[in-house]
């Protein structure tokens, strides 16, 4: 085990994967040489030449249509878009294409691609370096969808998505890429390297695909979250003092509801936090199933605690962001419904 | 600026419309072997003149003439035009089944079955092509199971694609035909990308790139194009120019400004136009591009010269937009005709063989026909558990879920 | 009043409000001397020249993105995506220009476009011909969404649409084209021509945005759905008897939910249905506010019936389009929960 | 097909990497003067050569020679120069107030300002440009209010666009300037499409199209050009050539297998290559494609080459990729000390006025920002209000019911 940011974590992801397969190759635009606009490949294309890690065309629907390609080949390429909200360009080729491929072809083709792509806000990038489109792949039959919250889950995920046969959409929040941020913007941030989350193992290990993470354990109350927001939770937890089950979902489609239900059940009392807009949100899905399965044990309607329902704003970041206050207010309210 | 008056707005129109009749007194047809041919290494930049021409080797008489007449095998000649007797019979067969109702779509390639065909034949065992919806000949040159391709557009038990895909969405790794998009471009980049991985691995296959005149419009065009100007990889990049896309002419594509074949310029890469009608042409053409990317010396784009002689698909009715008459007065002829002339003169080749290998694979084809029959038609036959299958690898468990709540 | 298909309707509309606003443009793939593959603009070309309904080159990114040039220079593009299945490479301009323009120009600059496509499936057209992609979109902020099932709403939405000063997404179940199709795809069809809710206006009239109709009064159960799925909940209630109120929502974002929720407080039993797959789908923000809102009126978990979570398949059309029977047995379930 | 070996792959790299001698040799720079200068009506076809070219007005001199040295009025002249101090000024002073933790983010466009200057100097009221975030130079050669530009920039009260966008995202309708997105080449097809719009309302205003070297590679590049050659709409095309894209160098776009300019070429439209750091060579051609496209002879497309002096932006460092000194080496020279020179020799400008008009812009933006600060800095002023504000023309229910959950 040694500390790493959720950087370095990732990019020792591509490292393990590009020694031991052959067929793992890495690139994006500024992904070769310069190592990445976030550093994620830096050193990679030095250490395993330009055939394996380079520099793409500014083309993202040409990034991951070419990967399909390699794919299709036999190669396993491990994708970058430069951040999230450039992702739309590449959204066919992914709907129409990667998804679908196994099951047009009843399994005689198929595109083990994995797409990386920073996401989330939090970094004051306005409009273009702060969406969180996770939803419009969850609506994707054929594609996975990832979203990791510490370097080690980063890391062990990254690697079984390279290894997945299928294509996998690997969302990373780049307010996590040096520590954990819990929302308090006006406080200095930790960084991993102080951080019992920072530790990672140096080698090959999986994080399996599909399985959720229980965060912090607790009786009153469910907060369902992923990404960025799971520190947002643990830190409005820490200022209520209500005794939430933070579940850090990981995998976002498979989904393991199981273990959600499970915790609200238990609780019967639910929380759907994310940092994406509400409406059609991957929070909307998460109550639907809820509802569904906890019905009877539900003691107050399920909450959503998101992003405004606007694009993303630019000075008013920190109104926007639904930081734990806000996520402190709506669990207060959550435990006076009686 | 008052200056220079108001704007106007035009939208190209195809020289004639329903009522009118046929005109292609502005398309050029450049005499068969007059056409140079460059070294296989030439530099792009010193071919742009073979990008606003036509490379042409049958003549009129039925002659392979000019440096473009490469010598063939005859047993290459001889597959050739049974391929492309083959796949009409094919198609004309497909097309009662669909008026019998036993298939919802289908879709024919008549008049351009030189092309397929002609280049299937030059590429190698393991190369991989990304084709659209108009190359069955790529699978009816080949070994392909027949019935299995019945059995595809009947959607039925022996379906291979079991009965996912729409009619004549096939896929064949076995025999390099990338499962079939119903989006038009997007399987140009993917050839692109398949090329750059066997460049990667030091392997020596190559890909095709197949779209059609009115797709080369779509985005993935582009984005094949600059990354095969970029990495160059070892593709041929096909533009199938069938003047048609469904009811808009190639001007709605930009063909009026500019041949398709010079979209390759401003990417420095190679290309050559080619008489799509002339079997002896595309061969020699595709052996030529095929030679360039096996020699890792990057991708060629090749236009080729064509037109559809067939409606759209089934859904489709052109009386409605250009003049019945029109595939009639096409300048280039029929490729089925012009082979076959090209073969008798070289003495292979006869009326009576010709009479013969149609009615050989009409037969062939009624049988297969038949046989697929009776494994259902419309869908008939196809399971309702396959719906669940192959959306991953491994079922995940709300599918299981699903698929129990339908109870199959 | 005249009888209309919705083919009509749809056209009717747009020859309405080319005739009354000279900035009314239409294109797209075959629209113009042809008419479009389903008629819908037949006979527009010749009446308004080819400097007003024209086609357009295969590009659907340039459909919308032009159509937006034009949008932003002072016209009123309606622009046609041939099928739903083909809008995904123009969803970067929809998502990233259109919808986000007037907020990060401070309505400087606006985008009043309209995007027609026929959506969903039962046509026996395979993955590219059926598929109903209308959740991606309601989770943009900026668009509106909207699914007609008359030819009455189709023509009054669809003028309203075209009026409206923000981007709107304008889809149209093609299986309604031609009659109300209520999913017994094995009896003979019936025509809009020979039904009362084909009995449309010639002249202009608008069907207002946002505003959802009662389909059907019922005391038992609530049906909250669009477009086809309609008819196949009238069929449904029609053979189980039960006493449903069916809502079709006709526009999905903006949201009528004051209409649902009353209707779910009253019934306090709910099914949402419609045709996309299910996770992540429409539905799913249906049932997060239905939950939020009427949570102590519920009587039984909110049930949705969907298209299977698959790429849409061909040959097993009818095993994957939710038909009545299924709606059927899921409403009986529903009225079991005491 | 053993017979030809494996394959390999390549990628393109730049010349030089940081430690090695910059190293121009292989770009190639005509003499000035030397191009020539087709009529206005010329035909797309017989002008190909100028798209391998450069077209150069100023000589070593400072002479304007050749056949681009159109008449100018000294006012354009000079106000061209003025507008390129006051640029740089303003670009000098945004990237201090970054350094001091007043914005977040700056992007400077030194080197090549006089491409936007000197074509907004040849368009008319009314026109629009279709910007980058690369041509602060459109609105600092206009009467903008330079307050706003800087209020914009700090995202505080008073910034236009309500603390909504990105710093240096600038929109003004009235000033021809497109709300800048952060998508790159979105906008190069809405150009094209309100071009069509003003020919179709028969109009006689002309549109700008500006991208990036790198991002011609993005699709909506290909849509624009493909739909400007289907309907020759009244639009400009202009791709600022500077020679990296971030990180990456031209060659990764595909630069080194073609000019930029040639990708016109396979659409049919006239095209020319430009060096953008000629003010007089800028705004000869600039009027030039703007007669064409006002005269209803369509689009043009022109590659301005130049170079990126300063680093993609706030957030980059150049050093990483490139040798530091590069930029000195680059072979254009510096704009502004070419124009100045060419003044000076015309009797119309002095190293004395040079530093006046230096000093005095280096004030004007002093204060401004003073003032500008004064609404607030980084963010400072903005209205949480303005979050629910412009998502629709009118609010509907649910924002209004987020903004009351907000309290706000
Ligand atoms: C992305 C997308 N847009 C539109 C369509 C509808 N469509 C199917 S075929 C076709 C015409 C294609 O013409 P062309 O590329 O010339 O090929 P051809 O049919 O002539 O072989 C169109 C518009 C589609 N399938 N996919
Ligand atoms: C769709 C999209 N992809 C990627 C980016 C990230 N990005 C911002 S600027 C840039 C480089 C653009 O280079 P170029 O077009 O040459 O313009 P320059 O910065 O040199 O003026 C990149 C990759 C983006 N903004 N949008
Ligand atoms: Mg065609
Ligand atoms: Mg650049």
């Amino acid at each position: 085990m040694v500390q790493m940011t959720m950087i370095e974590a990732v990019r020792s992801a591509m490292d393990v994967m590009l020694e031991r397969d052959d067929n793992v190759v890495v690139f994006g635009e500024d992904v070769g040489y310069f190592g990445g606009v976030f550093r994620c490949t830096a050193g990679l294309q030095k250490k395993y030449g330009t055939s394996r890690v380079f520099d793409s065309p500014i083309n993202e629907s040409g990034i991951v249509g070419a990967g399909i390609g390699m794919a299709v080949y036999g190669l396993r390429p491990c994708v970058e878009v430069q951040f999230a909200d450039y992702i739309y360009p590449a959204y066919d080729q992914l709907v129409s294409e990667a998804a679908r491929m196994r099951y047009r072809s009843a399994g005689d083709f198929t595109a083990p691609i994995t797409i990386r792509s920073p996401c989330g806000g939090g970094i004051f990038g306005g409009q273009t370096h702060s969406q969180s489109p996770e939803a419009i792949f969850t609506h994707v039959s054929g594609l996975k969808t990832i979203v990791p919250s510490t370097p080690y889950d980063a890391k062990g995920l990254l690697i079984s998505a390279i290894e997945d046969d299928d294509p996998v959409v690997f969302l990373e929040p780049k307010r996590l890429y040096n520590g954990p941020f819990d929302g308090h913007h006006d406080k200095p941030a930790r960084n991993w390297t102080s951080h019992p989350l920072g530790e990672v193992p140096e080698g090959h290990y999986n994080v399996p695909i599909g399985e959720a993470a229980i965060r912090r354990t607790g009786a009153d109350v469910s907060i369902i979250t992923y990404g960025t927001m799971c520190f947002v939770a643990e830190a409005a937890v820490a200022e209520t003092g209500i005794d939430a089950e933070i579940i850090d979902l990981r995998t976002l489609l498979p989904l393991d509801i199981e273990t959600i239900s499970q915790s609200v059940s238990k609780t019967g009392r639910c929380l759907v936090l994310h940092e994406a807009t509400l409406t059609s949100g991957f929070g909307a899905e998460i109550v639907a199933q809820i509802q569904e399965r906890c019905f009877y044990a539900l003691e107050a309607p399920i909450e959503r605690v998101t992003g405004w329902d606007t694009p993303y704003p630019h000075a008013q970041e920190w109104d926007y962001f639904p930081g734990p206050a806000r996520v402190g207010r709506a669990l207060r309210s959550l435990m006076e419904v009686i | 600026m008052p200056d220079f008056g108001p704007l106007s707005f035009k939208v190209p129109e195809p020289p004639v419309r329903p009522g009118d009749e046929p005109d292609f007194s502005d398309f050029e047809v450049p005499k068969a072997g007059t056409v140079r041919r460059p070294e296989v290494d030439a530099d792009a930049d010193d071919m742009k003149d073979l990008a606003t021409t036509m490379i042409r080797v049958l003549n009129r008489d039925g002659e392979a003439v000019g440096p473009w007449a490469i010598d063939m095998d005859r047993e290459v000649l001889l597959h050739g035009l049974r391929s492309m007797l083959r796949t009409r019979a094919f198609d004309e067969r497909m097309m009662t089944l669909q008026r019998q109702g036993k298939t919802s779509f289908y879709m024919k390639c008549t008049g351009e079955e030189a092309i397929a065909i002609g280049q299937q034949l030059a590429l190698s065992q393991g190369d991989m092509n990304f084709p659209t919806y108009r190359q069955q000949g790529l699978l009816l040159c080949q070994d392909y199971p027949v019935v299995d391709m019945i059995c595809q557009i009947l959607s039925n038990a022996r379906d291979p694609l079991r009965g996912r895909q729409l009619p004549i969405m096939y896929s064949s790794k076995k025999h390099g035909f990338f499962t079939i998009s119903g989006n038009l471009g997007t399987q140009y980049i993917h050839a692109v990308g398949w090329a750059m991985a066997s460049a990667i691995k030091g392997d020596t296959k190559i890909a095709a790139a197949w779209i059609g005149d009115g797709s080369t419009a779509e985005s993935d065009f582009h984005a094949a194009l600059v990354n095969a100007s970029v990495y160059k990889p070892p593709v041929v990049l096909n533009i199938v120019n069938n003047q048609w896309a469904i009811s808009s002419f190639q001007g709605l594509a930009g063909g009026d400004s500019a041949t398709f074949a010079e979209r390759a310029h401003g990417y420095g890469i190679p290309s050559l136009r080619v008489d799509g009608n002339d079997f002896m042409a595309v061969h020699a053409v595709s052996k030529w591009a095929i030679e360039r990317a096996r020699r890792n010396l990057g991708p060629t784009l090749i236009e080729w010269v064509t037109y559809r002689v067939a409606p759209h698909s089934t859904s489709d009715d052109p009386s409605k937009y250009r003049p019945r008459e029109e595939s009639e007065a096409w300048p280039l002829g029929d490729p089925v005709l012009r082979l076959k002339n090209h073969l008798i003169g070289l003495g292979l080749w006869s009326e009576e063989r010709h009479l013969q290998a149609e009615a050989e694979f009409d037969e062939e084809i009624r049988v297969a026909t038949k046989e697929a029959e009776s494994y259902g038609v419309m869908g008939g036959g196809s399971s309702a558990r396959d719906i669940f299958e192959d959306v991953y690898k491994d079922m995940p468990p709300h599918l299981r879920a699903q698929r129990q709540k339908m109870g199959v």
